[in-house]
């Protein structure tokens, strides 16, 4: 299609083209609105016939030289983005901080060791109902999110963390949570010898074969 | 009154406005309420509004209505509310004013009428100009591939990595000690089986392994299972022996199911 | 707080604060950057102190006059948007709205023009009784919201339309809605009691307070 189009097109540009400097506030509007990179092929086709992106994305990417935007180059296709050393504007926040309620903290806890983890599996463990606003509250930090559902009756949605939640924690993968055993070498858990002792093991399974799946 | 009405009435109106009206009543599902109505027959007088003989709507709508009744068309209350709202306004503008009667007159209330009109066709036209405005997503376009990505940490909440285990060591601490708490000795007695059956029995309507009757958390430490199973199995005979569930066993060492037996009828 | 907090600011400009062009930079990169408005507020905090977003936003307004994308100002905030007459190219970028019940857009407008507005009053203006899903619609649009609570018995709730709404049909304020002066000017936003029924007047005085806030 190219081929014969764009001698069409060069054949009616002679007469029909828009001037140039329109062509730029095409190409302007078009890159700031479209949700992804803009190929030329691309441009050319949402633009009036005769019209040459090309140029016209040159001048474009002239005049925003030096600016707060730039247009550049991704891959094959062209966007606009903030400029470099302006990119701290972007981060600069201001950053209150809050303690995550024990609620909300447990239940994290929870969906990190046991993922995929249903509300009822949290409830189990925790002993006590998990409130729908706290595990809104993860969501929003998004530090977990929705898994596969479970094949069980009623299937049931289950939690996994993800990788903001790995990035926060510096964690590589949610394998590298301490096991139980380890938590108790560090002294968080209580170190009173308990019967059945030996079988804290199988947790540390469970979660292997869990993460089995997110990997 | 109503005579008298459609006479008054056909010396009012032409033909052409009958025709109208007739034609409106065929469309009576499209209007929006009597005062949406009142409106449409306001325009077959082709004036400006501010210039509207109320007393002449009054009498239109009255025939709309009258049309209406003829043609056995079910009109929503609201509609005769007005049509009787309009014949007293009409009888207010027709007849001298009672000194006696401390009401608003006829004039006022048809000057609030002429009002409500000109106010209903004035929203009718903004609304028009709204919708005919640029449109963001038809028009204009915001940024398509907007770069907000910290906006969401402006609360941050602070989590380390040691707060994330302490709490699972303190969940984890409080699901292990649980069982140990009701029976430190990893024996469990036939009594105490018999009486954690008995409470279950009668929602075992479907055939379920014995093992499934374990104690929660038993089944775990094998001598804690072994002493639970052979407790378990003891309560299930006695409760055989009650008439009061059923055991079978598909082949040797098949597992042992057990199931209530149904109120009323014999062991089979 | 805003008082001193300015005060310092404008001592702290004589020394630290950026020049103006760069400012400008500066809001036109985080006004690219945001699809939605963002305040003055937002950006002097996102801005380093001393910085005067006002100025910086009335250059980059100018700048953009007849460009591909425009500055305007959506209530107290800002945002970049397309010019209208380039919106044939994006028709990737249109989004489809569900089209809305000649009962919905009428009620729409009588809020717009008439907020705060309660139910009883739309229903009194268009004569006819609002169904629920109409306002549900509207707020699920999130063009009209709940206002204060009307003072007078009952205590109803009233309608007030959303800084969306004016984003979404380009207005600077509710002040600027199409023809509201010459409706004011004749009388038609008024509340006017039927003749001998008791007077709903205090409507008129709220109503003007809420056209101040949008200023």
């Amino acid at each position: 299609m190219a081929e014969t189009d764009q001698k069409v097109e060069h054949v009616e540009s002679l007469f029909e083209a828009p001037p140039l400097a329109e062509q730029e506030r095409m190409v302007e509007a078009v890159l700031f609105a479209s949700a992804d990179p803009v190929t030329l092929a691309d441009l050319a086709a949402r633009m009036p016939h005769g019209c040459e992106p090309r140029a016209a994305l040159d001048l474009l990417q002239k005049r925003y030289e030096g600016r707060g935007v730039r247009v550049v180059r991704v891959g094959d296709a062209w966007a606009i983005r903030t400029a470099p050393d302006l990119g701290f504007l972007m981060q600069k926040e201001t950053t209150e901080t809050r303690k995550l309620s024990r609620a909300a903290i447990e239940t994290l806890a929870i969906i990190a060791y046991h993922q995929p983890c249903t509300r009822a599996e949290i409830e189990e463990i925790r002993g006590v109902s998990v409130s729908r606003g706290t595990l809104d509250q993860l969501m929003e930090l998004e530090w977990i999110r929705f898994g596969r559902r479970r094949m069980s009756p009623g299937r049931p949605v289950t939690y996994v963390v993800t990788p903001d939640f790995l990035d926060h924690f510096g964690l590589e993968s949610a394998r590298d949570l301490p096991g139980v055993k380890e938590l108790r070498a560090a002294g968080l858990l209580d170190s009173r010898p308990m019967p059945g002792d030996g079988d804290l093991g199988d947790g540390d399974e469970e979660q292997d074969d869990l993460f089995e799946d997110e990997s | 009154m109503a005579d008298s009405d459609q006479f008054e009435i056909s010396d009012v109106l032409s033909v052409e406005e009958r025709l109208a009206a007739e034609a409106l009543i065929v469309d009576v599902d499209g209007f929006e309420g009597p005062l949406d109505l009142l409106l449409q027959l306001s325009r077959t007088q082709k004036v400006d509004l501010l210039k509207i003989s109320i007393l002449h709507l009054a009498q239109q709508y009255l025939v709309f209505v009258e049309r209406a009744k003829e043609l056995r068309i079910e009109l929503a209350a609201d509609y005769l509310v007005m049509a009787a709202w309009l014949a007293f306004l009409k009888s207010r503008l027709l007849l001298p004013p009672d000194p006696s009667d401390g009401g608003p007159s006829g004039e006022e209330l048809a000057a609030h009428l002429a009002f409500q009109l000109q106010r209903l066709e004035a929203m009718r036209d903004a609304a028009a100009k709204l919708m005919a405005r640029d449109q963001k997503g038809r028009d204009f376009f915001p940024r398509g591939i907007p770069e907000e990505v910290q906006r969401k940490r402006n609360v941050t909440y602070r989590a380390t990595l040691l707060d994330l285990m302490q709490a699972y060591a303190r969940v984890r601490t409080k699901d292990e000690f649980r069982p140990f708490v009701m029976d430190r000795e990893a024996i469990l007695s036939m009594e105490q089986a018999l009486e954690r059956m008995r409470g279950m029995i009668p929602y075992a309507l479907d055939w379920a392994d014995l093992s499934s009757y374990l104690p929660e958390g038993w089944e775990l430490d094998p001598k804690k299972r072994r002493s639970a199973t052979a407790a378990t199995f003891a309560a299930s005979l006695e409760l055989v022996k009650q008439g009061q569930v059923e055991l079978r066993q598909g082949g040797t060492f098949a597992p042992i199911q057990i199931k209530a037996r149904p109120s009323g009828t014999s062991r089979s």
